[in-house]
């Protein structure tokens, strides 16, 4: 039994172990400059695979969604689509417009690439596998996201097209927007755990009480705190339906309208690469981090139950891609302000009323209520704001 | 040896420069980045005599850095918006050009 | 000094002159975020990470944003294209040296500026949260006045008031 | 209730998702190189020249007489008369097309070519490989490329070519009767020669069975 054990403890920690078994053949004073670059590898290699694998993902299953094939001719099932692609824009030619300011438009996609992986360095993956325990981790994890709103300033004003410019805009203004709620959102966790240090906060979730896990999505405030979380991040990572942005149908790809070949593919990977980091950060605040979500499934090593919740957010996210339309400028600006903020700085007030009520049942009524009624008036105010008129056509008539 | 020494001059190297911005530059923008340089100089300084100070447990530094950048960003948002009035009433952002208080 | 400060050193510094020095103003706020974010490496190294990554997500994420926003805005200046001035440049560079000059002089002569470094002081996020919570309780409601007071004024100013008018 | 549409929304973009790995016939697409759509029968993309017999170039049924020519909206038709004659196929000395190219990559399959043809000698193709690296070459076809037999007309398009093939017939059965009707009024002198009007007719073996003889 204590053998069984040990074995899936080892299983749980074979790359921690690995690292050190590497590490230990090198002299004391390169080591931690290996072992930081042996991790930063490790996160490059994992998270790129990773993105090679969701763009596959997506679109097969937006395929399926519309009842079409999805990519099925490079390899078994189109599975080294993702290598073809590489291969097609590694090879393109790379098109600088000729007014482009050359070094800022060169500049842009390696800082969104850069800023994108740069979120990793603090979220647990599995257990002890984190680049630094920062102790104010997730705000380390925001500053770093708003580095991102910078690049893409730079790859729309640099490319000096109106279409790029425009897109740039309307990426900056609506990552500004979201961002509020987005921070809000995450606050409610910070709160309850005390913390900002990621570990700190995934260690207090990955706890039991019978089988069931303490994670904070099962409380009324942290079910709010991860559906307005994830609703941002969308926003924030310019996923449909918030891919204003990039808004094929109006103004071509947006930001990245004058970007070709590799530097194109860039932008791609970052946008994807920093959907993946939003999410991980949504699973280490919300769902537990790498804990398993039964007590008697804590056999199954760490990373897996990261990976595999990863996984699923994502296929969420390309689901939601299949479904919604994209919203209208407009709309996503009073989705932003008149239903996100007000709902988060409620959530903000529910935890602190769940910080100080007994625990028990009427705990959870009061609290359950103080998300639902407002969520209910708020999406109805929403909804039934605008009383569209018959348009009529002057011209056509 | 990191001194604190030359930390202070690298602070009041930044502040010359921010001086020179908000001294020599004609758009008004860029002299409030100016302002935003020198006040930024100034906060390295707390910073650097928190580090080096007598008593850094009590945080003094930190905190009057914290309160500070919070002003800063209050002032950028006030003084950009200035800006803004200013320029959509003479239709310029030169700072030689709008001498006129006539509202 | 070590060789990470002396790169910090020449980063910022070089960000914030060329922030100062270049024509172009988008150019500028680009040079500026770059200083600004070697600063907030400089409050690392000094140990104070949440000051350096408020530095970050204030500065880099908001400020120069909103300095790029402000420069869009008013893009159809004419004014932009010209030259600073020529006599308020050397005026204003003689002025910042004479500054640099005294200020670096002081340092250099102050016996305080002399110390060694002491063992590194720790500011975690609960420290800071509990000083903000207990002792600087007053200045943290009246910067949450000062900021809302800063959100609305900065509103009302910016709004166009022409279309108040028809 | 707040939310319900998007909820709906969900639940039908999820049950074609699972429902296309379940019904095959909820998967539309034609895997194209493998499986191929039946083309119906009044497909067209670019014009052919029609020829009867075995030989291409002496059953060509163009007289170069360049009304396509003139017709063809995008000028993709480019026609050089020869300078000799050969028989058609009605046995009268016509001139031939010396050169004939059409440039498919301007041909806009408008079909005006075809109807203009008094000769019923250009028709449309329904062969849609053209694909090539070659961007100029490859895309300009010549009169040899451009040959294709009678049979093959009839079989891309049936209907269409046993009426004309009916009305070539026709036509051919008209011309007969006249020489027949000439040779009787020349009669007695030149029997002999009536007999054998048109050694060419004899060598258009895949004139239909509406042939009088």
């Amino acid at each position: 039994m204590t053998h069984l054990a040990l074995m899936t403890q080892h299983l749980d920690q074979i790359f921690v172990l690995t690292s050190h078994w590497l590490l230990s053949y090198l002299p004391i004073a390169l080591q931690p400059l290996c072992s930081a670059i042996l991790s930063v590898a490790a996160i490059i290699i994992a998270f790129a695979t990773l993105f090679a694998l969701t763009t596959l993902l997506e679109r097969k299953g937006l395929g399926r969604m519309q009842n079409r094939y999805g990519p099925n001719r490079v390899g078994p099932c189109g599975l080294f689509q993702p290598l073809a692609d590489g291969v097609k824009s590694l090879t393109k030619e790379d098109i600088v417009p000729i007014r482009a300011d050359r070094a800022v438009h060169f500049m842009a996609p390696v800082l969104l690439v850069a800023a994108s992986f740069m979120g990793y360095a603090v979220l647990p993956i599995g257990r002890n596998m984190v680049m630094v325990d920062m102790n104010a981790g997730v705000l380390f994890f925001f500053a770093i996201g708003s580095l991102m709103e910078l690049a893409v300033f730079m790859a729309g004003w640099s490319s000096r097209s109106k279409y790029s410019l425009l897109g740039a805009m309307r990426a900056i203004a609506q990552m500004i927007s979201y961002e509020v709620p987005l921070v809000l959102a995450s606050v409610v966790v910070l709160m309850q755990a005390g913390s900002l240090s990621t570990v700190a906060i995934v260690n207090m979730q990955a706890t039991y009480s019978g089988i069931w896990p303490h994670w904070f999505v099962f409380t009324p405030w942290g079910f709010a705190g991860f559906a307005l979380f994830m609703i941002a991040a969308t926003a924030e990572s310019n996923r449909s339906p918030f891919d204003l942005p990039e808004g094929e149908s109006e103004i071509i790809a947006g930001y990245y309208t004058e970007y070709s070949g590799f530097k194109f593919a860039l932008f791609f990977l970052g946008e994807y690469i920093g959907m993946f980091a939003t999410s991980g950060m949504a699973i280490t605040l919300f769902l537990g981090g790498w804990s398993a979500p039964f007590s008697f499934l804590t056999w199954i090593p760490s990373y897996f139950w990261f990976f595999a919740k990863l996984l699923t957010i994502i296929s969420v996210f390309i689901w939601i891609r299949g479904t919604l339309p994209r919203l209208r400028m407009d709309q996503l600006m009073n989705l932003a302000w008149q239903f996100m903020l007000p709902m988060t700085l409620l959530n903000l007030l529910t935890t602190g009323i769940w910080h100080f009520m007994l625990p028990g049942f009427l705990r959870w009524i009061v609290c359950s209520t103080m998300v639902i009624v407002p969520c209910i008036l708020l999406g109805s105010g929403l909804k039934y704001k605008k009383k569209f008129q018959i348009r009529t056509y002057h011209f056509s008539q | 040896m990191n001194s604190l020494q030359s930390y202070l001059l690298l602070s009041s190297l930044l502040f010359s420069i921010g001086l020179a911005g908000a001294l020599t530059r004609r758009n008004a923008i860029l002299v409030l980045i100016g302002i935003e340089l020198m006040l930024n100089a100034a906060n390295l300084n707390f910073i650097a005599f928190w580090r080096y100070g007598p008593a850094p447990e009590v945080l003094t530094g930190i905190m009057f850095t914290i309160f500070s950048i919070s002003i800063a960003a209050a002032e950028a948002a006030v003084g950009l918006s200035i800006i803004l009035a200013a320029y959509r009433h003479s239709r310029t952002t030169d700072l030689d050009q709008m001498n006129s208080l006539k509202g | 000094m070590t060789t990470s400060f002396m790169i910090l050193a020449v980063l910022t510094v070089a960000g914030t002159a060329a922030a100062m020095g270049l024509r172009n103003a988008v150019h500028c706020v680009l040079a500026l975020a770059l200083g600004f974010a070697g600063i907030a490496m400089l409050y690392l190294q000094l140990g104070a990470q949440f000051v350096g990554f408020t530095q970050i997500l204030v500065y880099v994420g908001a400020v120069a944003i909103l300095a790029v926003f402000a420069i869009m805005m008013t893009h159809n200046d004419k004014s932009m294209a010209l030259p600073d001035s020529h006599s308020a440049w050397v005026a204003g560079c003689i002025v910042a040296v004479a500054v640099f000059a005294v200020l670096a002089r002081a340092i250099v002569s102050s016996s305080a500026s002399a110390q060694t470094q002491p063992p590194q002081p720790a500011a975690t996020v609960q420290q800071i949260g509990n000083a903000l919570m207990h002792r600087f309780v007053m200045p943290l409601e009246i910067m949450g006045l000062l900021l809302t007071a800063a959100l609305i004024g900065a509103v009302v100013i910016a709004m166009d008031r022409r279309e108040e008018m028809k | 209730m707040v939310g319900e549409g998007i909820l709906k929304g969900l639940a039908e973009t999820a049950r074609n998702f699972f429902g296309s790995y379940v019904s095959k016939d909820r998967l539309t697409t034609v895997q194209y190189p493998e499986q191929r759509e039946p083309q119906i029968e009044a497909t067209r993309d670019f014009p052919f020249l029609v020829y009867d017999g075995a030989d291409w170039q002496q059953g060509m049924r163009c007289v170069a007489c360049q009304i396509c020519e003139k017709e063809c909206p995008p000028k993709c038709i480019f026609i050089e008369k020869s300078k000799d004659k050969k028989p058609d196929a009605f046995g009268k000395m016509q001139i031939y097309p010396a050169t004939f190219n059409i440039d498919i990559s301007v041909c806009m399959s408008c079909q005006i070519c075809v109807e203009v043809c008094p000769f019923d000698a250009i028709k449309m193709d329904v062969e849609y490989h053209q694909s090539s690296d070659d961007r100029f070459g490859a895309l300009l076809l010549n009169k040899q490329r451009l040959s294709k037999s009678n049979e093959y007309y009839n079989a891309i398009h049936p209907t269409e070519a046993s009426a004309v093939d009916a009305q070539r017939a026709e036509e051919l059965a008209k011309l007969e009767a006249k020489a027949k009707a000439a040779a009787e009024v020349k009669a007695a002198a030149e029997a002999k020669a009536a007999a054998d009007a048109n050694p060419a007719l004899n060598a258009s073996p895949q004139q239909p069975a509406g042939d009088p003889q």
